[in-house]
Formats: structure tokens, C-alpha cells, sequence
């Protein structure tokens, strides 16, 4: 955990509102592991007064990438920094995914935006696993498949692949999954975090997610970032320090 | 080598330079230690501790706002004994004089608290904070009400010989009032200030964004209210002052001591730049060189009006 | 061409939407009208008016703050009598509601300002503004004196009919207290927030970069304090409430609505963008269609919490 | 008096920490004068809350240029601004030099940035009229003759031209100058305007000083820019209003 200003190499669009930002920072590179994120200070000045955190999204050498859509004004900052720019960075934050355990099949499940962490992950699957990425989203804009494999797609409207949420999607192709040997992971928002983990849950589906909150600090020091654990009431756990992975049995979400 | 003095000292409370940080923003030190040696710098204070643990707010606890940020943490915290078992072992290895702040909700709570702390010398003094609801007297702050500050200050005074701040409200209309009354009753030195009280609303589901509804704000946009706060008491009573509330680098410490503080709290900008604190030990040394201040200390209450 | 209905009540007082220009951001209206047809708005409050003309503060009057601006002008203004013999002719040639803002150091000042001015029928409602120093009980301020708001609104409300707001300072401890008295004394309406006391010093001259010492917080970064000084009025005082307070954007205005406005009062951006108000008209609209909302007043106090 | 959004054609250092910002601005050309000024809004957020004022420097056709040094983080954003960015100028505010009149000679008296609105008012001088430009500054760095003709320099210093003040500088040269055909038109520090006053009262020179004060409108409506006259001492002036160019007669410096 450090902070550290690394200069951007590019900056594109790849789909409609969804940059891919390429930024040389060794340090991060060499220690960051799929799942992870990095609390992202855009401006040197008040404005934003607060970082901003997001996912790695991919490693390459000592290049690390950012995948983000302009929501206010912290990513419209973002979004404007080329080559030239640097980003201060502070991490790597968090848990990651635990890609480790003898499944044969990593499940990617990406809702919207969620396909962030993976492009990394799937780089990062070893021992020959088998990878089916289940990418949904509400309309084929939201259908996010850059760095993914082995796509099953589903979009709420049916302007692309299955109509249907991606749990339903999931649930869809549940015949061609052995269940025992696959583990899930996923990040989307909270809504659909939710019915995946009761449908993983009454399948007896193992299954990490990567959630979400708001954040201050990204690094335990303000306690802004509560999230009920399952095992014990009295004590929230921590999206940033405990999370963003969690596997879902240990949360509520 | 440079030969600017900038310890300073807040009743008995002899510190090495007057970079404290502040309650709720730097946890029991652990994380913070991976960005800034601790021994650097002038004090840190714990996360306000209760006599129980206490779990908090739901989310969401935290919003940005212009400038600045509200939080409704809930006094999330381990608890006495926890602190005493889990947390200081830690922060024993330091050499950084470590203040306890306590929170409670009723002034006996407050009694024991700092009674149970007292014994352990690894806490070098204590900081009550008067921001928590007064749950027997129907949920109206502490902070709010200067006879109840009176009588904590009272209380807690009696079970301790450590230095005893008491953090006061700024939600008041004369802060100076509630100095007065700490110092009256045996208070060694005020924190000024914690947290104003706002909210910030979702305009398409008319829901608070904070779940407790208020947050207290802080950051840069309450350093002007703070300046203002702590010139009152400086003006009014004679007692040491810690200035806090949108420190964002060595200038605005400069501004603080000027307007009366011994010494500063750093809250926010840890969130932002855990480096910050301890770079600006340099900085402060580096303007009282350039403008010949000899003890950073002469520079408190040297306003010119 | 849209159904949604922009028009709002205070009181008695009847406008065509909640967009109002704030007391001492628009002067007398001159130089406002150059950049916005005035009569698309709201309505548009005076700079306090005093029985005589007051020459205000030497400079420095105004300082910028992070994400504010602090002012102490002295209520700078040209007296009741030349406002009505100079200003009043330009203001009759609009059909905006005009809204007198008095300021005054005793209450026998307030009461006859407001009965001077009473008998000009442009001028639709006052605004007292008591968060001046009142000389005679020792140049504490009116504004956190209880009694002294009561007395002054009952007395006020004696000398005339026309809808009486009451602004309040929120540099109180609860300022719902003060609007409950103003209601109580039979005022029709309260405006908040006013400005928070805050400050700034020059770090190198040691001195206040306002001549004034302290002056008053507006902009962006009071925006969350304000919210919460409207929302606490709104859950215990039953009367209409006027939100003043950093209000950057249309947003912010149906935000302060939510908590508990009939009205906002825009300040500090008039200096900014002083086309702004008159935008905002059409942006409330649309918010209005697309969520739904048949008449803006709707959104008063629709918080869900 | 208007808003407008205009294009920044050029941004150039002409000097240490001195840029000269060229704009594309016709409305604002068309009818701005010398000794006006424009409030400039550098950021479109809240960093930095408030416009800042700056002289006109020079108008060709339709274009306005900006002369300005960087002091904090308003002229540090504007400085950074290039051809592709924009500006948002209120304006034009503020009364002029006064250029009519028959003088025959118009004598400029510029301290450090108080060069700034003299190449406009140079490039208006009418009916053969002549000038002479007293220039100074604390050492050579600070004397900006950018735009300037028929130079006079000084330095306190002395690295550069006359050691002494520009009004020393001044002083120095008073023989050459017929006191009832000339008008002195300054623009400096108040601690210059000051020492000038006394002496073009001391010896009967007409002159106009344009002054600076802290503003937060810059054109009326908040009553934060008082300066002292000497004619009514019930009220004070506004300096972005009924200045910022006055009389050194009129006001109290
Ligand atoms: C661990 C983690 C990883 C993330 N990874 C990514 C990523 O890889 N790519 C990506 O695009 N985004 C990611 N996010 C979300 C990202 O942090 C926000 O989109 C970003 O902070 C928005 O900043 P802004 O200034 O543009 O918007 P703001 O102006 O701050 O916010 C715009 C709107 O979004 C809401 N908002 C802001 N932050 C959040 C949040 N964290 N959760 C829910 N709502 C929010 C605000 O309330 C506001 O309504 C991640 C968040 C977390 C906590
Ligand atoms: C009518 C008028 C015309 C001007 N013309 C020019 C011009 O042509 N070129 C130019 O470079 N500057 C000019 N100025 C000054 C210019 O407005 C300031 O330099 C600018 O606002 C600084 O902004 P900033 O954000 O960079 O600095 P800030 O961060 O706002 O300020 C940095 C420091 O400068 C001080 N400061 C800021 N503004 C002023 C001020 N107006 N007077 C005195 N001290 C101040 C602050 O207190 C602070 O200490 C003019 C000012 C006025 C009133
Ligand atoms: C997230 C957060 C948690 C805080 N928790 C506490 C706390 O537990 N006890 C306390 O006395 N103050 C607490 N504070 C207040 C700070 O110690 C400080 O008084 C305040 O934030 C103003 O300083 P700043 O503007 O530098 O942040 C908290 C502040 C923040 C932002
Ligand atoms: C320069 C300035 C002058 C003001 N003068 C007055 C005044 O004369 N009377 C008054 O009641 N309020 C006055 N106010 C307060 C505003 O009306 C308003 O309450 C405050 O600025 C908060 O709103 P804002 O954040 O939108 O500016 C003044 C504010 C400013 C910034
Ligand atoms: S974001 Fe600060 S503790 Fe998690
Ligand atoms: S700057 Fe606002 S009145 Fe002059």
C-alpha cells in the first residue's frame, strides 16, 4: 500500500461512455492481483476533495489499465488525462478474487460496468481452467465484453444475446455447468449481486463477489465503507480493507 | 541543519511538533503507519472509544460535498477493552504520544472509560468528545449544552492527572461559553473544531444519502467556520486551543496557530494523502526559517487586530 | 408547452416559481437586469435596508474560501429614504415581486423601517434580517438571542399586513427554536440560512485578510449545513421556509425543496453566473416532467426518511 | 455587459511567469476600451469559486488579449489554457481611461503587471498625440514592456535602467515633460499609486490611475470592492463599477 504518480499512456473509448485508461506504473503492476483496486486522486486541487476508487482492470507488463464510464465529475476529470497527465494512485487496495482452490471452471458473471476486474482474471486464470463469461447488461450499450472470453451474453431488453438478466442467463445454461468444479465470480451492482448469491447458494455454487460502496479513505481508516457479515452481528466488516471480495456466504448483501 | 524549535506544548503535554492527528480518521494507527513514520509526528488520537463496542451506522455512511464531506460513521469502535487488549500492543512500539479519545453517553460512561484507560502509560492524555447523543437526557448532544460539558469536565477530571482536552461542538452559537466552562472546571485544554451538522438528499428518491440522515461535515469547506471558532476562544479564555477542521497543508497550520492554536488536528486530508502530515513538519520549519520564527510555539494567538 | 405549475406559496404571497435572488447578491436589481429579464423569476430581495444610509466596511470586504467566499460588508445601503425616492422607480417597471430585506440595531429601528416602507405597494413582503449587531444590548448579535427575534417579529408584524419572513442566522445552536418563536410572535415565514461566521488570515502579515476580523460563509461549501438547518425547521416547526445556502445549480433547488423550502433564495451565484437563476427556470420544468411531478410546491418537505 | 464563452486562440510567456492569452472574442472587442476590464471564470466547477479580473490588454479585430503572471490556482488553470479551450469572460466592465481630452501628451506610468491594459491604450492614443512610457519594477525581471513604446525603464535594483521608482524614474525626467499638455495614466501596486498621487498633485499633472481591490462580482451587486473618495466621505466608490480607473483626484489611494 503506497501512493504513487504514474504518467497515462492512452486513454480510449471503447464503448459507448466506457474508457479504457493504459497507465505506466510498475510498482502497481508488479503487486496488484485481479480484484484488487486503486484509490484514484483526479485532481490536485478541493475539487474533487475525495479519491476515487476503481478496479484494476488489466495488467500487461508494467502497464496497469483502468475501465470506467463518466458518471460525475471525478471520472469526466479522468477521462480527460493523456498522454502527458499523470494519475495519483494509491494501493493496491483490498482483497482480491481467490483464483487458487481446485475448480475446473472460473464463472465470470459481469452486470454493466462489473466487467472491470476481469479482463485481468481471465489474463490470470492458471492451470489450464476453463473460463464462460456471462456478460448482461440492460441494452447492448451496457453489454461491456472488452478483454473477456468465451462470452454468453444477455441484455434486459433482448437487443443483444438472451433476454433476461445475467443470473437468468446463468440459470439458462446451468445444463453445460458442472457444478462441483465451478466457482463464480462476479461484480455488478448490488441488485444483481443479490439474486445471484441466492441462486448460487441454492445451487450449491461457490461464489466470490466484488462489491461496492462508498468510499473515503480505501484503506480501513474511516470506517465509511460498512457491510453486514454473515457470522457475526455485532460488527460490520469493511468493503475496502475486508472486501471488495467477498465470498458471498460471508455477506449480506 | 536547522535550529527552529517546533515542539510545543499543550498544558503538561510536551510534543514534538504540533501535527496531531485527529480522532475518526486514522483508525488505532495500524494503516496510516504503512504511509508516514508515526514517530515523526506530534501526537495521534484514537477513534473515539466507547466503554462497549459499538457497531455503527448502516451504510451509507459517508457523502463528498463541495469541499468538503459529511460522515455518519456512528461511533463504530472496538471498545475499551478491545483497544487495550488488540490495539495497543501496536501502537506501543512507537514513539508517538497517543491520546484517547473517548465517546459515551452518559457521563458516568465517560467516568469509566477514562478511568479503565487511565492506568495504562502508553495514553499520554485524554480527549472527550462532547458530539455524541446524551441518550438519558432524550438524545440532545452533549456538546449542545454547557452544563452538561461542565459536569463531564468535572467528572472526568476527577479520576485523572493526565491532560484532559475536551473537543467541543461548533453546532452553538458562543463556543467561547463552553471553553470558559472547561476551564473552569478543570479542563487542561479544548479541541476546536469537531464536525457541523449537515445532510445532503437524492433528488429522484427524496431519501437521505446518509442513513442517520445528518452527517457532520468537514474538510477544506469548514476551515474559515473553524479560524473563527477557535479566534472566539482565543480571544475570550485563556486556555490551550487545538485548532481543527480543513487542514489541508502547512499554511493552513500556520493560520490555525495564528488565530490561537498550540496545536493542529489533521482529519480529512489523511483520507485524501496519508503522506500529508508528515511532509508538512518540513514545510512548517521551512517557513519559520524564511520568516524568522524561532519556536513555532510564539507563533499561537500572534494575530494582529 | 408544459403542464408542470412552477408557481409556489409563501404565505400569502404568491409567486411564479421558487427562484428568488438573495438579499445583498443583487443589489437593487440595476445591474442584475442586464443579464436576466427579471420578470422570470421568482422573486428578488433587497440588500438590507437600514433608516439611514450606511457607508459599510473599509476594504478588504470579501475573501474566497475553498468552495466559498466569506464577505462583511457593514450592510452597505443607501437608507430607506433614498431607496424609495431612487430605487423603487426602477424596480416599478418590472412585474417581479419585490421583497424588502431590513436591517436594523434596535428594534425600534426595525419597526420603523418597515412602516416607512410599508405604504409602497411594490414592495410585496419584508425580510428582516437579524443577524445584525444590536448595539444597544452590547453588539451581540439578535440572531442568536431568542427573545430578541420574538420581540422583534411581534413588533414588526404590528406595522403591517404584508407577508413578514423572518431571516434566520444559523450560527445557533437550534435554529428550529427560533423559527418555532418567529411563528409564535406571528411571522409568516422564515429565510435559511444566513451566513456562517467564519474567517481567514493572511499567514504572512499575521493579520485578517478582512478588515471586519470576521465575516459571513456563503457558496457551495455551506450547502450541507444549510440542508440541515431547513430540514430541522421542517420536522418541528410548522411554517413556510425559504432555503438560502450554496445553491449552484437546479438541482440544488429541488434538493433544498425536499427537506422542507417553498422557496430558495440563490446568493453567491449571482456573482458567478448571473444568468443562471432565469436558466434554472426551464431545468426545474423538466426535471418536473420526466419525474413526474404536477406542481413544483409538491416537492415541499417530500423527504422519505 | 454580457457572458460570453470564447476560444483561446494562443497562450504564450513573454516574460518570467508572464503570459499573454490572445482570445477570440468579437462581441467583447467590439466594444471594450482601455483601462476596462473582463471577470474570467477559469473552471467550470467550484476550483475556484469565484471569477477572476483582468485587464484588457490589447484588442486586434476581433480578437482580446490578456496579459497576466501566475499568483495561485486561478491564473495557474487560465495559464494552462490553449487553443481548443475556452474562456468565459463577463464583461466589459468597469470605466476606461479617459483618452479624449487635449492633452498632447500621454504619459504612461506602468509598475510590474500595472503594464498590463497600456499596450491597448497605446494602440488607441489618437491625434498624433504623444507618449512616453515609464516603466519600472523591483529588478529587470518585474519591468514588462511588452507592447509599450517610447520606453523610460527603471528598476529599484538598478539592473535595469534608472535605479529608483517608476515615479522617481519619473521625477527624474519631469523636464522633459510640458506639464499642462501632458496626462499620466498608471497602473501599478497601491504603494506606486500612492507616492504617484502626491506627486502629480504636488505638480498640477492631470492623471488617471487604474486601481485593484479583491472582487467578487466585478460589476455591482455585492458591494465588496470599496475605495474611499475624497469628494463625499459618506459612501465609498466601487472600484469594478464607478473604477477602476479614476481620477487620482477623486479617490482616497
Ligand atoms: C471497490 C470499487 C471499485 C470500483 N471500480 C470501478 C471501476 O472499475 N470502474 C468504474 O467506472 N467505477 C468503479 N467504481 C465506482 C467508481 O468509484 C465511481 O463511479 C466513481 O467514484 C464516480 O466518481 P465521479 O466523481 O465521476 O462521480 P460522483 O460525482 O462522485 O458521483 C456521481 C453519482 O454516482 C454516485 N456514486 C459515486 N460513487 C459511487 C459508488 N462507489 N457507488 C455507488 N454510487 C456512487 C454518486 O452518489 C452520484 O450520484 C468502483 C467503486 C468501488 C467502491
Ligand atoms: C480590475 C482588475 C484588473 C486586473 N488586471 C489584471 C491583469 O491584467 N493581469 C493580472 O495578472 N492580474 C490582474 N488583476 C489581478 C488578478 O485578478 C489576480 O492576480 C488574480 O485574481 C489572482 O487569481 P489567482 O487565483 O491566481 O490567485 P489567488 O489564489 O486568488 O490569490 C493568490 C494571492 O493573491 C492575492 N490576490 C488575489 N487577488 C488579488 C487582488 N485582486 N488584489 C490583490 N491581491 C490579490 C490573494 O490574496 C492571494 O494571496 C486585476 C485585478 C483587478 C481587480
Ligand atoms: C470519517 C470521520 C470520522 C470521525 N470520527 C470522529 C470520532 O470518532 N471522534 C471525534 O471526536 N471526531 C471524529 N471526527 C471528527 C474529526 O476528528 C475532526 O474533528 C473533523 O473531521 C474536522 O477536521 P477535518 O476537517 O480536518 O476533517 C471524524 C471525522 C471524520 C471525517
Ligand atoms: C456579498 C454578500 C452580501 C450579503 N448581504 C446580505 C444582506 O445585506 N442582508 C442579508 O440578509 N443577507 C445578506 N447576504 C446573505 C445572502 O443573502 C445569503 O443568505 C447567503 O449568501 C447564503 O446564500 P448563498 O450561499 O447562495 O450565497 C449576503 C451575502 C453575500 C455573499
Ligand atoms: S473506505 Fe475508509 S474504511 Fe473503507
Ligand atoms: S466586485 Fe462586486 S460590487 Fe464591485
Amino acid at each position: 500500500m503506497f501512493i504513487v504518480n504514474s504518467p497515462v499512456l492512452e486513454t480510449k473509448q471503447v464503448h459507448e461512455n466506457i474508457y479504457i485508461q493504459k497507465i505506466h506504473s510498475p510498482e502497481i503492476a508488479r503487486l496488484i492481483k485481479p480484484g484488487q483496486f486503486l484509490n484514484i486522486r483526479v485532481s490536485e486541487n478541493t475539487f474533487p476533495l475525495l479519491r476515487r476508487p476503481f478496479s484494476i482492470c488489466d495488467v500487461d507488463g508494467e502497464n496497469i489499465s483502468l475501465m470506467f464510464n463518466i458518471l460525475g465529475e471525478g471520472t469526466k476529470i479522468l477521462s480527460h488525462k493523456h498522454p502527458g497527465d499523470f494519475v495519483d494512485i494509491l494501493g493496491p487496495l483490498g482483497n482480491g478474487f481467490n483464483l487458487e482452490g481446485n475448480h475446473r471452471t472460473a464463472i465470470i458473471v459481469a452486470g454493466g460496468l462489473g466487467a472491470a476486474p476481469f479482463p485481468f482474471l481471465t489474463r490470470k486464470i492458471i492451470n489450464n481452467k476453463k473460463i464462460i463469461s456471462f456478460v448482461g447488461g440492460r441494452t447492448k450499450q451496457d453489454v461491456i465484453t472488452y478483454g473477456l472470453e468465451n462470452l454468453v451474453l444477455s441484455s434486459d431488453d433482448g437487443s443483444i444475446g438472451f433476454t433476461g438478466n445475467v443470473v437468468q442467463s446463468l440459470e439458462n445454461n446451468l445444463d453445460k455447468i458442472e457444478i462441483a468444479s465451478s466457482k463464480v465470480f462476479a461484480c455488478g451492482p448490488n441488485a444483481m449481486l443479490r439474486v445471484l448469491k441466492d441462486f448460487c447458494l441454492n445451487h450449491n455454487l461457490d461464489c466470490e463477489v466484488s462489491t461496492e460502496c462508498a468510499m473515503a479513505c480505501g484503506f480501513g481508516i474511516c470506517q465509511g465503507c460498512p457491510i453486514e457479515s454473515t457470522s457475526n452481528s455485532d460488527k460490520y466488516l469493511l468493503v475496502c480493507k475486508d472486501g471488495p471480495v467477498f465470498n458471498v456466504k460471508d455477506v449480506v448483501i | 541543519m536547522s535550529n527552529v524549535d517546533l515542539s510545543v506544548k499543550i498544558g503538561t503535554l510536551q510534543l514534538r511538533n504540533p501535527i496531531m492527528l485527529a480522532s475518526g480518521t486514522v483508525g488505532y494507527g495500524n494503516e496510516i503507519s504503512e504511509f508516514s513514520n508515526l514517530n515523526k509526528l506530534g501526537a495521534i488520537v484514537t477513534k473515539s472509544l466507547s466503554l462497549n463496542p459499538r457497531k455503527g451506522n448502516p451504510p451509507q455512511r459517508i457523502v463528498e460535498t463541495p469541499a468538503g464531506m459529511l460522515n455518519a460513521i456512528g461511533l463504530a469502535n472496538v471498545g475499551v477493552d478491545e483497544f487495550l487488549k488488540e490495539k495497543i500492543p501496536f501502537l506501543k512500539k512507537y514513539d508517538v504520544p497517543l491520546i484517547c479519545n473517548i465517546a459515551a453517553s452518559t457521563v458516568e460512561e465517560y467516568v469509566e472509560c477514562t478511568r479503565i484507560l487511565d492506568s495504562e502509560e502508553t495514553i499520554k492524555a485524554f480527549e472527550i468528545n462532547v458530539s455524541c447523543p446524551n441518550v438519558k437526557d432524550g438524545g440532545l448532544q452533549f456538546g449542545n449544552d454547557k452544563n452538561a460539558v461542565g459536569n463531564v469536565t468535572a467528572k472526568v477530571r476527577a479520576v485523572t492527572n493526565k491532560p484532559l482536552i475536551i473537543k467541543l461542538s461548533p453546532n452553538v452559537s458562543y463556543i467561547s461559553e463552553f471553553a470558559q466552562i472547561v476551564k473552569d472546571e478543570g479542563g487542561d485544554a479544548v479541541s476546536a473544531i469537531n464536525t457541523l451538522v449537515g445532510t445532503s438528499f437524492n433528488i429522484f428518491t427524496r431519501k437521505p444519502k446518509i442513513f442517520n440522515i445528518n452527517g457532520g461535515l468537514s474538510g477544506p469547506a469548514i476551515k474559515p467556520v473553524a479560524l473563527a471558532k477557535v479566534l472566539e476562544i482565543s480571544r475570550k479564555v485563556n486556555i490551550p486551543i487545538i485548532g481543527i477542521g480543513g487542514i489541508m497543508n502547512w499554511k493552513d497550520i500556520i493560520e490555525f496557530m495564528i488565530v490561537g492554536s498550540s496545536a493542529v488536528q489533521i482529519g480529512t486530508l489523511n483520507f485524501i494523502d496519508p503522506t500529508a502530515p508528515e511532509k508538512m513538519i518540513k514545510e512548517l520549519e521551512d517557513y519559520c526559517i524564511a520568516n524568522k520564527v524561532e519556536r513555532l510555539s510564539d507563533l499561537t494567538a500572534s494575530y494582529i487586530i
